[in-house]
């Protein structure tokens, strides 16, 4: 059973005066235990909003997101429901995430704290065994998060969440404001906790090359949908829509060679004002008829590209699906 | 410019609004105090007068309640009706329409002097930001914004006047002289625009101290703010990047960094106004300038409520429309602003 | 062989810290050659861009700098104001890392590719904005003439930057210094601005100085690559030398955090802040290969095959290679 | 406070040190008043008019009161005056601004509403208008004084509670299970104190200018009580006696400036834009 399972999510913005956003428009995703989904698309393609509504930070308009089995709530004024405590979210900028006037000892003793709701000391043992598991000294509780580098504080942002013993965890942008070092130290500490807690984890980038040595499946985003699903090397070697073409063939390789990555020609469309059909059509080098008209779906394709199925209403783990017509048209007949 | 529009009208919806609520202060203000007014406006004899106590009241509406009395109170401020003095029995309207020229000449002389060195010398600490210049410049700013303008102006007086005699002791003109002939009730500009170039000189002489004693506290300030907001502008990539283009430094100065500051200068500017308009009040008794201030003063001395009412109305709705001039201009000067 | 575009020799900048003056750069040596790609790597704070700020003299206040840069015959550091404003811009130009902030968001696209046109070119309004509109096409922004009248904030990432380097081209400088000009962008909307960049030095023969941490950036573009760690260069050679035979242990980890094959395998430790590099081979704490000599000595570049130059004692990467060579 | 000690004194510019030394030394002399004062504040006993000698340092007022002593017990009253009246306003601005930002919705309206009616004042109007209307009295004069300083304190600490409010710590202690009552009292309000304490630094010299102010237009203090506003305001009837004005104005002034000294350098610590130092 999936411990986070979101299905066909619609998150609208509405702001006076100004047509709605479709932030997030019919995203289905679920993620296992001891799995890392990472979800990677381009600023504006509505994954923060997803990630947000995963947790329950906003309400989405339409669609479910469950956990365990039981449907989330949207986090309001009062205490948050004890049987959502195991689903966290880890933010994008570790400056912004930690209390600057709190020691590092004390945040993490919140987390310890979360399940049973008892206030924790900073020195209990177990804030010192979590500081341990995300390789950190124990030392660390008695400091504050200033005394920290970037890599460290991310490290501390993502104790606090373990403390709470969390089965699902969604990172935001948890890698880019981090150097390239502490970007992979973060990555594989990521694959660690994945393998020794078995959590669930989504993992939200914009960055595909650094995603894809993390994550066990693969999910593409576009302009609020998912356009492509599937294991993670699979989709690297063999992509299948057009987009996730793009966003591979974009990423410059450091092998010397002096390839210049290839170009997607436009830009990301106005999300207020999506375009017709498959969303993507207006930029896509293979756009047919039928793309501008009638939106696709995310659809489960065999390797050899035949169409089993629609896939809106099952949750999608880690079978290989796009949302292509020249997918589902062609490789179905 | 149909973004343009809605922007401005917003800010006239609220600027309205504003005014409801200022009125509406200063009408609790008056209208609530202890006290009878029936009986004061009667004298002795007739407030013993029940039943000439009660037809007064109704006459005055007081026998209504509150939110139609407001509404009385509302009518005849359209009217222009803002009761009578009770020092002089005169209308407080007619009161204040003479003393006004004279406080619109000294606020506006001192806002151009304060604004004109305070942003002078707020751009100028903050390109020498830590240095000595900046060191000297945070003194003398805060020592501006820290003298009470009342004691600032008894001194200035005292030595401009009575010990070194460069100044006149008080008043707008020499006594000898005639105002010149009334245009704008401004005696400079009205003795420029008839030539009359002794009233001019006087005028001028006698605008200098109470200008100066204004400017210095408000200098203060301005110079201070306008030195943060450079700051703010100033550690940004896009000066960098002005640098970087190779124009001269004073180009990057007036056209990129003071640009960018310019709304916030335009803020500052008008909570300087405010100021200006404080310290008006405090000194104009001083100088013996027959502005506003020296009107409030002596209401508040003689504890004349309908005169007070009346200043602190109109300095209120002078003030809230400076600041909605600010707005505007602000939305003028900041393109995000204006197509947002 | 010619007499390279710009060459920086010895070069040292201190900045002010709460403790003293700091060492960001530390005694830096290389050559940009005209028409090249010249492609300078790193984390952020291993002076990369304090080294080309420091040129065009353009650091914070109370920073210090030594050394010697020429620049076709000039000493930047020591070359009186006026002149050195007149290289601004005209012959060295610089393109931002966030497009965001390095346009005037008060002042129209127009005014600002026109006025260094005027300030250095001389051209009046006219033909000035006429130039600017040839430049906005140049770089691909749609409706040129309309764009002139526009505000930065009405445009995307994107083609913010390609407006911030049609301002660095604006008077057909010999030199670009462009500090992570893609950093702050979507990898398909860097595709573009790259593909730009090559253009522009296919096209105008522009040299480049390219500042990025991302090897794969500096693989798709760069001729040459020397490689900045604690303010200092440990690695520089060509592309395929650095890149593809990588001899300092540094540059061998960045290109394996970003390699596409094999399990991730990330460089233990942070760069130290500049106020506390350690002695010797400031790599070394982080170095797998460290011995006690890297803690010991400092390194300096020498020449292990031509053109390709190594601060690394142990020389752990290329010695089997070397072994091999006849 | 040790964010104070840490991040102030040690950079501490030797003006600062100088504002903070004039500050305790007003303290003292308010403090020990009856101590330091040659005279009685209030008896008549010298001749009226003496110039500043051996005998009246600062001379004598128009009824032989000795100006060195009227001043000297001015502090007593200037000082905690100012501070009561600062505290006053942080407290009620403080309390109600953090409960709009905290409740938002109508009562953030309603209040913010409130607040930007009374900043369409020049504050010593609207403090006169009232202080006219309770009736002249050093107390009605600090309650106008109040009603028109909270505001200050309402924006800025509503302000501060939104934006921390939506602070990424406080959205993850929140997802931890904190109460948002639990997140305000340990996240949010601690971050407020110190740029409340710099807002209250500034606002003392204010205070003392206003409350002076006040008094110098005869809403204040009343006679025969000691107080530097009045005291000036004296002076201007008799300015040719330069004494009964010059010095407790310049009692006013070096207050004023060293309160206005320590703000500065406090501000200068606690804002991002223009300090050094960070959050």
């Amino acid at each position: 059973m999936s411990v986070l399972s979101i299905a066909d999510l619609h998150v609208d913005y509405r702001r006076r005066g100004r047509p709605t956003v479709q932030a997030v428009a019919g995203v289905s995703l679920s993620v296992e235990k001891g799995q890392i989904l990472g979800l990677v698309g381009e600023s504006g393609c509505g994954k923060s909003t997803l990630a947000r509504a995963a947790v329950g930070l906003v309400a989405p308009s339409a669609g479910t997101v469950e956990f365990d089995g039981s449907p989330t709530t949207r986090l309001s004024r009062g205490t948050r429901p004890a049987h959502l405590l195991g689903l966290q979210m880890v933010f994008q900028n570790p400056y912004a995430s930690l209390n600057p006037r709190r020691r590092v000892g004390a945040q993490i003793a919140d987390g310890v704290g979360a399940r049973s709701r008892t206030k924790v000391r900073a020195d209990d043992p177990r804030v010192a065994a979590v500081l341990e598991l995300v390789g950190l000294p124990t030392s660390a509780a008695g400091r504050y998060p200033h005394e920290f580098s970037g890599g460290q504080r991310q490290r501390l942002a993502i104790a606090r969440v373990l403390a709470a013993e969390p089965s699902a965890v969604v990172l935001d942008e948890p890698l880019s404001s981090l150097d390239a070092s502490a970007q992979a130290q973060i990555a594989s500490l990521l694959v660690e906790l994945k393998d020794k807690l078995s959590l669930a984890i989504l993992l939200i980038s914009h960055d595909l090359s650094v995603v894809r040595q993390v994550a066990d499946v693969l999910a593409v985003m576009y302009l609020g949908r998912v356009v492509e699903v599937g294991p993670t090397e699979q989709i690297w070697s063999d992509p299948r829509h057009p987009y996730t073409q793009a966003l591979i063939g974009a990423v410059p390789q450091p092998d010397g060679l002096g390839t210049l990555p290839t170009a997607l020609p436009g830009e990301v469309p106005d999300p207020a004002r999506p375009p017709s059909g498959c969303r993507f059509h207006p930029r896509c080098p293979e756009a047919i008829a039928r793309c501008s008209v009638e939106q696709p779906d995310l659809t489960v394709l065999v390797p050899s590209g035949r169409k089993l199925g629609t896939s809106i209403d099952t949750p999608i783990g880690t079978a290989r699906s796009a949302a292509c017509w020249l997918r589902i048209d062609t490789e179905a007949r | 410019m149909k973004p343009g529009i809605r922007f401005v009208a917003r800010r006239l919806a609220a600027l309205v609004l504003l005014l409801l609520g200022i009125t509406f202060v200063t009408f609790v203000l008056t209208a609530l105090v202890p006290g009878d007014p029936a009986r004061a406006a009667l004298g002795p004899i007739q407030g013993e007068n029940e039943e000439a106590v009660r037809a007064w009241n109704e006459r005055n509406g007081l026998d209504k309640p509150l939110p139609y009395r407001y509404l009385i109170y509302l009518g005849n401020l359209i009217q222009g009706d803002l009761g009578n003095s009770q020092a002089s029995n005169t209308p407080v309207l007619e009161e204040l329409a003479t003393y006004i020229p004279a406080t619109v000449e000294l606020a506006v002389s001192s806002i151009l002097v304060a604004g004109l060195a305070g942003v002078t010398l707020g751009v100028f600490a903050a390109l020498h930001r830590d240095r000595l210049a900046d060191q000297v410049l945070r003194v003398v700013s805060l020592g501006g914004m820290s003298m009470p303008a009342f004691w600032l102006a008894l001194i200035s007086l005292y030595l401009g006047f009575f010990l070194i005699g460069w100044f006149p002791g008080g008043g707008r003109l020499d006594p000898a002289l005639n105002p010149p002939s009334q245009v704008t009730g401004l005696y400079t500009v009205d003795a420029l625009l008839s030539a009359d170039w002794a009233a001019l000189g006087s005028a001028l002489a006698h605008l200098a101290l109470p200008t100066l004693v204004l400017a210095a506290h408000t200098v203060g300030y301005i110079a201070r703010y306008t030195r943060t907001a450079v700051l703010e502008v100033i550690h940004n990539d896009y000066i960098r990047a002005a640098y970087a283009k190779g124009l001269h430094a004073r180009t990057v100065v007036v056209g990129y960094v003071l640009r960018a500051a310019l709304p916030s200068m335009l803020q500052i500017l008008g909570f300087a106004f405010a100021g200006v308009l404080t310290g008006a009040v405090l000194v104009e008794k001083i100088f013996t300038w027959p502005g506003i201030g020296g009107y409030a003063y002596t209401s508040a001395i003689t504890l004349d409520l309908p005169s007070i009412a009346g200043v602190g109305l109109f300095i209120a709705i002078v003030y809230v429309v400076v600041n909605f001039v600010v707005d505007v201009l602000y939305g003028v000067v900041d393109p995000r602003i204006r197509i947002a | 062989m010619a007499e390279p575009l710009l060459s920086v020799e010895g070069l040292t900048v201190r900045l002010p810290g709460p403790n003293g003056p700091v060492t960001v750069v530390d005694g830096v040596d290389f050559t940009v050659d005209a028409g090249e790609i010249f492609g300078v790597a790193g984390e952020s704070g291993s002076g990369k861009t304090m080294t080309f700020l420091s040129l065009l003299r353009l650091l914070p206040a109370g920073a210090t700098v030594h050394g010697e840069a020429r620049f076709s015959g000039q000493n930047l550091l020591t070359a009186p104001a006026g002149e050195l404003r007149r290289i601004r811009g005209r012959q060295i130009a610089m393109v931002f890392q966030d497009p965001m902030t390095s346009l005037h968001p008060m002042l129209s696209i127009g005014r600002q590719l026109t006025d260094h046109l005027r300030t250095h070119l001389g051209v009046n309004r006219r033909s000035a904005r006429a130039r600017a509109a040839e430049l906005l096409d140049e770089v691909r922004i749609p409706d040129p003439s309309g764009a002139l009248r526009a505000y930065p904030h009405q445009f995307s990432g994107g083609m913010r930057q390609r407006i911030a380097i049609a301002v660095a081209l604006a008077c057909r400088p010999r030199l670009i210094v462009a500090d992570e000009p893609t950093t702050a962008l979507d990898v398909t909307v860097q595709a573009g601005v790259l593909h730009l960049l090559d253009r522009l030095r296919r096209d105008h023969g522009v040299a480049v100085a390219l500042i990025t941490h991302d090897l794969g950036v500096m693989s798709a573009l760069a001729d040459r690559v020397s490689v900045f760690y604690a303010g200092r260069i440990v690695e520089s050679g060509t592309r395929a030398d650095v890149l593809r035979d990588p001899g300092h242990p540094y540059t061998d980890a960045l290109i394996g955090a970003l390699s596409h094959t094999g399990a991730l395998r990330p460089l233990p430790g942070s760069a130290p802040g500049a106020a506390e590099r350690p002695g010797g081979c400031a790599f070394h704490p982080r170095c797998r290969y460290a011995t006690e000599r890297c803690a010991a000595d400092d390194q300096t570049l020498v020449p292990i095959s031509p053109g390709h130059l190594l601060a690394c004692a142990e020389n752990p990467l290329t010695r089997p290679r070397k072994a091999v060579a006849p | 406070m040790n964010i104070l000690s840490r991040r102030v004194l040690p950079r501490s510019k030797p003006l600062t040190v100088i504002a903070v030394t004039v500050i305790a030394i007003w303290l003292l002399v308010a403090l020990l008043a009856p101590v330091l004062a040659p005279g009685d504040p209030l008896s008549q006993d010298g001749t009226p008019f003496t110039a500043p000698s051996g005998a009246h340092w600062f001379g004598t007022d128009e009824l032989g009161r000795d100006v060195l002593s009227r001043v000297i017990y001015g502090a007593r009253l200037s000082l905690p005056l100012a501070l009561l009246l600062v505290v006053l306003s942080a407290l009620i601005g403080g309390t109600l601004g953090a409960l709009a930002g905290f409740l938002r919705g109508p009562v953030d309206g309603v209040l913010m509403r409130i607040c930007d009616l009374l900043f369409a004042f020049p504050g010593i109007v609207l403090a006169m208008v009232v202080a006219a209307t309770l009736g002249p009295g050093i107390t009605n004069a600090v309650l106008a004084l109040v009603l028109i300083s909270w505001p200050w304190y309402a924006r800025i600490v509503r302000g501060l509670v939104v934006s921390l409010g939506e602070a990424e710590y406080v959205t993850a202690r929140r997802l931890l299970g904190a109460s948002t009552w639990r997140a305000l009292l340990d996240d949010v309000l601690p971050n407020i104190v110190g740029p409340i304490l710099v807002l209250a630094t500034l606002d003392l010299g204010g205070a003392v200018l206003l409350l002076s102010g006040l008094s110098f237009l005869g809403l204040g203090a009343q006679a025969p009580v000691a107080e530097w506003g009045s005291m000036v305001s004296h002076g201007t009837e008799y300015f040719q006696h330069w004494w009964l004005g010059l010095f407790p104005g310049l009692a006013i002034f070096t207050v004023v400036l060293a309160f206005n000294f320590v703000g500065d350098a406090l501000r200068d610590v606690f804002d991002p834009h223009t300090g050094r130092a960070h959050g």
